[in-house]
């Protein structure tokens, strides 16, 4: 499980002057059909996104009651089955689209002079509020995916995140400057205790990180839980299981709601980009980074060259507990703000693994696919009922699917094998 | 059987590894095939063997033309193959591996163990290749393991034509010996052998004809009573010095002083026995010793990878305890690790980064954390020029050097800054003439700076050629310390664990051993052993 | 070659190497702990442990202060032999005993409470048979990656095979025609796994990943169109099968002899896959497959096919522990139920080292420990619920830690193989 | 949702209805066999009932997906919005006073801001039960109808929906062993101490099943499972133990909504569906306004199912008991206490 980055697939083919000097000269319609039929990594996204949508245009087709009852006199009237299914699959991915990314009708309301500008972002806030959580989670196994370690632990990490923050958040009395970023911290420094027990425990006793993670996981879990339950945490004006409210001064002012009030995206977003800025700066140009990468792709070289594994596994498994923290500080002191419950943590954890995977380990991906997420997860709460929750999980899993089997894309749709060769996700073991 | 190539071509991309081969194997011949690293004699025989699909070209057995579609169909034709890398699954015991892909089963596809040890004895025994059944094969020490994949080519239901990529890298002399008695006395008996080495002498001793492949293409035919001038120069298209140029040591104060150093394994086995060793300044001191008698225990640690379970090591006069890997390189402790795949290189870093590894943290490559890509970047640029390395780029990554240039990596990185002490394990494994004559300078250069230098070599020829004082180890024991001029059949009887006094040379030097071993102790290692392999 | 040169391995049965030290201290500090703690804290109580189930009226009661005193003792006995330096042969065994003796100690202390009985009977029983998911589930992922597939996917295969099971037992009105369709969902939704790791060589703990995530959706969705219809997802459940007179032996009878299909279903599974892996040909190519791909294909065997039909093979047995969750407890389907045990059962695979035989002893010590805590939190422990659920998670934790140490995967598990790679 | 298709079947927004009545769920879907599906169910009745309402829903993953799903139900031009389970007072709350055109509904709640402070508002009607008498009425059953003097209850999750059950339950047997002079024990729930046997999941069933085995282990044979499908873990355990173990269901009469029909005594049922639909059909009339209905034994919001199976078993003079004390408890001389008590929130 050490490497998951980009690699050539076939051997990169070096410069052939002499066919290449003999070819007419390239129109730009032939280079770009000839891009179209390739199975380059954009060109295979497209088509992951594409092949995705068809097969959750036959998941909706069947699933509607109505739209099936069409088809069973199919041959008596195709065109009532064909109108049925074409205005049922527009409307759900149009709903889709309005809930993640722009409302037709408020776009209309707004032209009209009906609604303010700030309605028209309503959808987008959404889907970066969704996406937040997801980008610290997914940096959280992203970064340790890059020094070999397979991080699952990230839901227990970022739920201790939340408590942590949530505790500063409401126990301390102090001014925004102060008690804001001390609140983001503690969760950074409570997630960051989590995750270094899987590292040390590697470490020190050789345990799995996987297994110590779940372990973790299912503890956080009910630690959560038990804790709600304290008269420490438990809110004091509500009887059911939810915690304090975050004080004022230790709330994440949000971005947008001085367009409009329902825009709930808030400064953990800026963070989260800050944060996978500084992720990247780490992994790419520090020497910690320069130790994290060569421990991921041969720890025996790596101590060889006389860097520390065990140490390396400590920091960087604590480093990702205080990312996927993050996390949990953005909500505990972001939209759960009012209280923290125990599901406040959803699966984003678990999904962080997907972010990572599909994101490459790249922070630049990672953030990338955090946002795909987020659009999804945004536009499946507002399509409901019509877009039925499940079939945008499917619909979900099938894009992941195809994006990270392009040698399947390339495959369904017989495109060429580009120059450098196919990129796809290097498959490694524990 | 009667084996004709035609015309075989095997294309990577566009790298041509094998172009128009052109080769035949005569009943009960031995034919051996020679060639630089890389020449794509491996990739021959694979193609033979069936484990890679010819680009273009034909393969004739008895006339007729065979097509395999995988090893399984080259075994049911009566191939056999001793793999240059070994094929053996680590954690199997010897039995369980020999029978790996035809099981002795007692019906209803249950394995019957006894069967199984039954047919290893009997194959051992026929051909003089002991070997314990149920030995796990990962503990064996690797000229074990050698003896394991002949076993296992020698087991085929009809073995017709046995191919041996480098069967001999790891064997001692007298089991290279006794293996090319088998050889012949197989050939005698109607097999054909393809015979890989880049041992020059064996080839001589029992070669019938010899086809010499370079840059994947068939330069020349030569009989064995060529000489072996002739043959390098044959397979590296031009005339190459086999000698090393060096004047006598100057021995200073102790740089290395190893004191009953003990080493226990997991499985409770001392792996190093209460060593002594010292390396003065400006000597080199040879270990010679067959693999897996300790030599990579004391060398880890040496480098602080291992912690002994008692002993002392001393490095310029001051004892490591306690110091890691990173101090002790940072006081100038040099590295080159005998397995370069997995210790000595990151293989998806770019050799610029490479050639920094051990020193990453360091001025002027970093500041305050941060990895300044400048500086590195042209110290990467100046050892790529320094050391010749053939690379693309400094950006390029290690993955696709050649092996020769791979190992001239890690050279540049430890040789380009000042150091008080250097291991050398196994430096000029898998490297080519040309590069294993730089490297070989270059270790004495260093000498002559004062440096001492620990080499450690499985290749006799090696330690000749540059060491300055021999010690032998066995069994995690240092059995003796001896002087470049002693003969080799007593350093070769040390190594398999006779005493110095019983190794004394008796009056006459065994006519058998010398027919292979008689060779001028300065001459340069021809036979580049490539067990670690090109990448 | 006359000369063997393998060095006479040199046994050193006198000194103990470094790590024998440290556990032996930590043992050693944990046994001491439990002795002070008994000195200090426990009174005069007492441990009953009955027999409910064929000796309804016998019980025993020990004294909980002495018996967790010699508890303690042993366990500081073991770590100060293992201080001491022990012949190498002995150092698991100690280990065990002084985990045992702790774990013990743990146990009898906590059985002392007022009104809590030990009732050996039930809680063996009901131990084995919560084991049972854990064990279908590891020993599915031991088949994948004794391969060199990573099944990170086991959540989703018990997810269809616990829906699959239920619906075809309705249909048919068959609960074993249910048990067959559940081994059949499995092993179909592997082969989704089997195609993507072999043919198109996908990264496999993304499939692993995306497996749990579609049969997540694909189940959840189908149940609301079930709901639909009447009598499709109906609870359906297995017998219990008594083996006459030996379900009457005390306490043996009950936990052994005396329990549903998927109990022996799933020990005999554990001893078949062993022999098969072990003892068959086809275990032996399997296990080459996994370490060494290259050694295997350059012996005739195919190694991608046989992965893929491993993998397809290794989906009936999570199917089956997927029906566990319908079928063996009596239950309908419903979204999710299967709680997130497919990863435990992960867990178990590793800390049993990838044998079906550590497979066993991982799912015991999770079944059991799951049942000491519903049992003791059903008792009235004062311990808080959620503490006691922590149980057999931290138990696995520390086992993993203290025990188990470095666990090695098969050498090429999770890579894919091309053959002519070197 | 289907443009020119010949039918509406399909549960979108019907263009011929004037009136949309929408639900916003709690965590767990619609089909959550607890107040989620009880709720739409309610809502469902009232469709049936006017043909000129339209429902439909969005479902919460969890607390976070409150504000946009009833924002986006604003949107979507919902006339009456319910939301249902006490977290989501405060965002319905909030809502409202931003959408005083639109008309609300909280389920288990009160109008409140963030803190819980309550609020007055024009537009949010408030839904709750005093489950805690329904469930002493079961209590008092189970403690007259065990044979092994032990019963046992377990919960989901430590909520007040399922607390007051717990605390109701443990109250009818200790009036039963004040009573009759039994000495009826309850296992899992400690009503003084509030401290008990809970899941800590609504969904695992399995697991649900093996707590109550261990708690027909430990001589309970009358379970009470408050955990929505969870505890038809506690149903099957039931049904394998045999005739000797039984069991009461809650929030529906689990005779009807169960298939373990015959392992029921009784049910302590909660209202809920009749309750929302009246509330929408007062919503469709103008009449919900910021009204206030608290289920309980004297509305009929809360009740004891029938015995079906176990008519004959449960005696004459226990059922005379059960009247005398569900008058008492209606004229208030009898009060059942729980922390969780409308009342007391
Ligand atoms: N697996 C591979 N993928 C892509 N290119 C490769 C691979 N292996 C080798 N090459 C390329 O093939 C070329 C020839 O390699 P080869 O090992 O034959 O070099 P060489 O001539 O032996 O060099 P040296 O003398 O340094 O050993 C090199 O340029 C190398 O980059
Ligand atoms: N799978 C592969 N992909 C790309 N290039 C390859 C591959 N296998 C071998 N090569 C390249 O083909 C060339 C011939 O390799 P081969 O292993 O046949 O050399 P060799 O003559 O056996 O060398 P040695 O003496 O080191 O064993 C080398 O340049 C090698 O890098
Ligand atoms: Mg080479
Ligand atoms: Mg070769």
């Amino acid at each position: 499980m050490s490497d998951s980055t980009a690699t050539t697939e076939a051997p990169a083919e070096p410069p052939a002057p002499d066919t290449e000097g003999s070819e007419p000269k390239p129109n730009f319609m032939r280079l770009f059909g000839g891009y179209l039929t390739e199975a380059n990594s954009v060109m295979v996204t497209i088509y992951s996104l594409l092949l995705a949508f068809l097969i959750g245009a036959i998941l909706l087709i069947v699933s509607d009651e109505f739209t099936r009852s069409t088809f069973s006199y199919f041959f008596s009237r195709p065109q009532d089955a064909w109108y049925a299914s074409r205005d049922l699959v527009v409307e759900s991915y149009t709903s889709l689209f309005e809930g993640a990314i722009l409302n037709f009708n408020t776009l209309e309301a707004y032209r009209a002079g009906d609604a303010e500008f700030g309605n028209l972002l309503r959808p987008l806030s959404e889907t970066l509020t969704y996406a937040t959580p997801l980008i610290f989670t997914g940096l959280a196994v992203g970064l340790a995916f890059r020094a070999g370690l397979f991080n699952i632990g990230a839901q227990g990490q970022l739920i201790f995140g939340m408590m942590g923050a949530l505790i500063v958040g409401f126990s301390l009395d102090l001014p925004i400057w102060l008690h804001l970023p001390l609140a983001i911290i503690a969760g950074a420094v409570a997630g960051g205790a989590l995750g270094a027990v899987p590292g040390v425990l590697k470490a020190t006793t050789g345990a799995h990180e996987v297994i110590s993670s779940i372990m973790l996981n299912n503890i956080a879990a009910l630690f959560l839980v038990w804790a709600l339950g304290t008269a420490f945490l438990h809110s004091e004006t509500k009887s059911d299981l939810v915690s304090k409210p975050v004080d004022d001064s230790a709330t994440l002012p949000t971005l947008l709601s001085s367009l409009n009030p329902s825009l709930r995206v808030n400064l953990a977003l800026i963070i989260g980009f800050a944060v996978a800025a500084l992720v990247w700066w780490l992994l790419s140009k520090s020497t910690f980074g320069f130790r994290i990468r060569a421990v991921g792709f041969n720890e025996h070289a790596a101590a060889t060259a006389g860097m520390r594994i065990g140490s390396t596994y400590t920091t960087t498994m604590t480093a990702a507990g205080a990312l996927a923290g993050l996390g949990g500080a953005a909500l505990a002191l972001g939209v759960s703000s009012g209280g923290i419950t125990t599901n406040t943590a959803l699966d984003y954890g678990f999904s962080g693994i997907t972010v990572a995977l599909l994101g490459r380990a790249n922070p630049g991906g990672i953030v990338a696919s955090a946002l795909l997420f987020g659009a999804l997860k945004a536009g499946a709460l507002s399509a409901q009922p019509d877009v039925p929750v499940d079939i945008s999980t499917l619909l979900q899993a099938t894009i992941v699917l195809f994006i990270a089997a392009p040698a399947l894309v390339k495959a369904i749709l017989h495109l060429r094998t580009p120059r450098g060769g196919l990129v796809t996700l290097e498959a490694k073991g524990w | 059987m009667r084996l004709e190539l035609k015309g075989l071509t095997k294309k990577f991309g566009s790298f041509t590894a094998d172009d128009d081969i052109d080769l035949v194997v005569e009943p009960g011949q031995i034919h051996a095939v020679l060639g630089e690293n890389g020449a794509g004699k491996s990739t021959l025989m694979n193609m033979l063997y069936g484990i890679l699909q010819p680009t273009s070209g034909a393969i004739l057995i008895d006339g007729e033309p065979v097509s395999f579609s995988g090893p399984g169909d080259a075994i049911a034709a009566g191939l056999g193959m001793v793999h240059q890398h070994f094929k053996l699954v680590g954690p199997f015991s010897v039995a369980d591996n020999v029978q790996l892909g035809r099981e002795h089963t007692q019906g209803m596809g249950v394995l019957s163990a006894k069967a199984a040890r039954k047919a290893v004895r009997d194959v051992s025994e026929q051909y003089g290749l002991h070997l314990d059944p149920d030995a796990v094969c990962e503990d064996l020490p690797v000229g074990v393991q050698q003896r394991v994949e002949i076993v296992k080519a020698l087991s085929g239901p009809k073995t017709e034509l046995l191919i041996l990529d480098e069967p001999t890298a790891v064997l001692t002399p007298a089991e290279i010996t006794e293996l090319l008695q088998i050889m012949r006395n197989l050939a005698a008996a109607g097999t054909s052998i393809l015979f890989i080495s880049h041992k020059l002498k064996e080839v001589q001793a029992v070669a019938d004809t010899i086809t010499v492949i370079r840059r994947g293409k068939v330069v020349a035919e030569l009989e064995p009573t060529a000489s072996e001038s002739e043959m390098a120069s044959a397979m590296v298209g031009r005339a190459v010095s086999l000698r090393v140029d060096k004047t006598d040591a100057e021995p200073g104060e102790p740089r290395l002083e190893v004191k009953d150093l003990t080493v226990v394994s997991d499985a409770g086995v001392k792996v190093l026995d209460g060593l002594e060793l010292t390396v003065h300044s400006g000597e080199i001191v040879g270990l010679a010793g067959v693999e897996g008698n300790g030599q990579t225990e004391l060398a880890r640690s040496i480098l602080g990878l291992l912690k002994p379970d008692s002993g002392h090591i001393s490095i310029d006069g001051r004892d490591v305890h306690g110091r890691g890997v990173a101090r002790r390189i940072a006081d100038g402790l040099g590295y080159i690790p005998e397995d370069r795949g997995r210790d000595g290189l990151v293989a998806e870093f770019s050799v610029a980064e490479n050639i920094v590894l051990n020193q990453y943290r360091d001025a002027p490559y970093a500041k305050g954390g941060v990895v300044d890509a400048g500086a590195v970047h042209k110290r990467a640029v100046d050892s790529i020029a320094e050391f010749d390395i053939r690379t693309q780029s400094p950006d390029e990554s290690a993955s696709s050097l050649s092996g020769g240039n791979q190992q001239k990596v890690i050279i540049a990185r430890e040789f380009s800054r000042s150091r008080r002490f250097l291991v050398a394990a196994q430096p000029t494994r898998g490297v080519d003439v040309g590069a294993s004559q730089f490297i070989h300078s270059r270790l004495v250069a260093e000498r002559d700076t004062g440096t001492g230098v620990l080499l450690i070599s499985s290749e006799l020829d090696e330690i000749y050629a540059l060491a300055d004082r021999i010690a032998v180890i066995y069994n995690g024991r240092i059995v003796g310390e001896v002087d470049p001029d002693t003969p080799r059949e007593v350093i070769g009887r040390l190594m398999v664990g006779a005493d110095l006094a019983a190794a004394e040379p008796p009056p006459a030097a065994e006519a058998e051993t010398a027919d292979v071993e008689a060779s001028s102790d300065t001459e340069a290692s021809t036979d580049e052993d490539a067990n670690g392999g090109d990448r | 070659m006359a000369v063997d040169t393998a060095p006479a391995p040199a046994l050193v049965d006198e000194r103990a190497p470094a790590r024998h030290l440290r556990a032996g201290i930590v043992y050693a500090v944990l046994g001491l702990l439990v002795i002070l703690a008994a000195v200090a804290l426990l009174g005069d109580r007492t441990t009953t442990v009955a027999f409910d189930k064929t000796l309804t009226d016998a019980s025993w009661d020990a004294p909980t202060r002495t018996v967790v005193l010699i508890l303690g003792v042993i366990a500081t006995a073991a770590g100060a032999w293992m201080i001491a330096g022990l012949p190498q042969r002995w150092y698991k065994i100690a280990g065990a005993a002084a985990v045992a003796a702790v774990v013990l100690a743990l146990l009898f202390w906590a059985y002392s409470q007022e009104g809590t009985v030990f009732r050996a009977e039930s809680i063996l029983a009901g131990a084995l048979f919560l084991s049972m998911p854990y064990i279908f589930g590891a020993l599915s992922g031991v088949v994948c990656e004794r391969s060199g597939v990573i099944n990170i996917g086991i959540e989703g295969q018990f997810l269809m095979g616990a829906f699959t099971g239920v619906l075809v037992a309705n249909i048919t009105g068959n609960i074993y025609a249910g048990l067959a369709g559940a081994m059949i969902a499995g092993s179909l939704s592997t082969m989704l796994l089997a195609l993507l790791a072999t043919r198109f060589q996908v990264n496999q703990v993304v499939v692993g990943v995306i497996l749990n995530l579609l049969a997540l959706g694909f189940t959840s969705f189908m149940y609301d169109q079930l709901k639909k219809a009447d009598g499709l997802n109906d609870a359906f459940s297995v017998p219990v099968i008594s083996w006459g007179p030996l379900a009457d032996i005390p306490v043996i009878g009950p936990v052994l002899f005396q329990q549903k299909l998927f109990v022996y279903v799933g020990l005999v599974m554990v001893a078949v896959v062993w022999f098969l892996l072990y003892r068959t040909r086809w275990g032996l190519r399997t296990r080459a497959v996994g370490e060494h791909p290259a050694a295997a294909d350059s012996m005739g065997v195919n190694v991608n096919r046989l992965r893929y039909w491993n993998v397809v093979a290794a989906g009936l047995l999570a199917g089956f522990g997927g029906a566990w969750f319908t079928l063996g407890n009596s239950l309908a389907f419903n979204k999710n139920m299967t709680a997130g045990l497919g990863f435990v059962a992960l867990a178990v695979m590793i800390v049993g080292r990838w044998n079906p035989l550590g497979v066993l002893a991982g799912a015991l010590i999770f079944g059991f420990t799951t049942q000491i805590a519903r049992d003791l939190s059903a008792a009235g422990s004062s311990v808080p619920g959620e503490f006691l659920q922590m149980l057999p998670y931290a138990v696995t934790l520390v086992v993993v830690a203290g025990l188990i140490g470095r666990a090695k995967a098969p050498a090429a598990d999770g890579v894919p193989y091309n053959p002519g790679d070197k | 949702a289907c443009g020119d298709a010949p039918s509406d079947s399909n549960g979108g927004d019907n263009a011929d209805a004037s009136f949309t009545a929408c639900m916003v769920t709690d965590s767990g879907g619609i089909d959550d066999k607890s107040f989620n599906e009880s709720a739409w169910a309610g809502m469902e009745a009232a469709k049936a009932e006017n043909d000129d309402i339209e429902v439909t829903y969005k479902e919460s993953s969890n607390t976070d997906d409150y504000d946009p799903n009833l924002q986006s139900s604003v949107d979507d031009g919902c006339n009456f919005i319910v939301g249902v389970g006490g977290l989501m007072a405060a965002n319905v709350t909030t809502a409202a006073q931003a959408n005083t055109g639109v008309g609300f509904a909280i389920v288990d709640g009160t109008p409140s801001d963030a803190e819980g402070a309550p609020v007055e508002t024009e537009n949010v009607f408030s839904i709750q039960f005093d489950t805690a008498q329904s469930a002493f009425l079961a209590g008092y059953v189970a403690a007259s109808q065990t044979q092994t003097g032990t019963v046992a209850t377990w919960g989901g999750m430590q909520i007040p929906p399922v607390t007051i059950f717990m605390d109701g339950f443990a109250a009818g047997i200790e009036q039963h062993n004040t009573d009759k002079g039994t000495d009826v024990k309850l296992l899992g729930w400690d009503a003084a101490a509030q401290t008990g046997t809970f899941l800590n999941s609504f969904e695992d069933a399995a697991a649900g099943k093996s707590t109550s085995d261990t708690f027909i282990s430990q001589g309970a044979d009358i379970l009470f499972p408050v955990a929505g499908p969870a505890g038809i873990g506690a149903l099957t355990a039931a049904e394998e133990a045999g005739d000797a173990v039984n069991a009461i269901w809650v929030d529906t009469d689990g005779f009807e909504s169960t298939d373990y029909g015959s392992k029921l005594i009784t049910s302590a049922e909660k209202g809920l569906s009749n309750a929302v639909r009246d509330a929408v059909l007062a919503a469709y009339d103008g009449e919900a306004g910021n009204g206030t209905y608290v289920g309980t034994l004297e509305n009929e919001g809360v009740s004891i199912a029938p015995f079906h199976d176990f008519d004959a078993a449960v005696s004459d003079e226990t059922k005379a008991e059960l009247e005398a004390l569900t008058a008492a408890i209606i004229d208030g001389s009898l009060v059942v206490e729980s922390p969780a008590s409308p009342a007391a929130s």
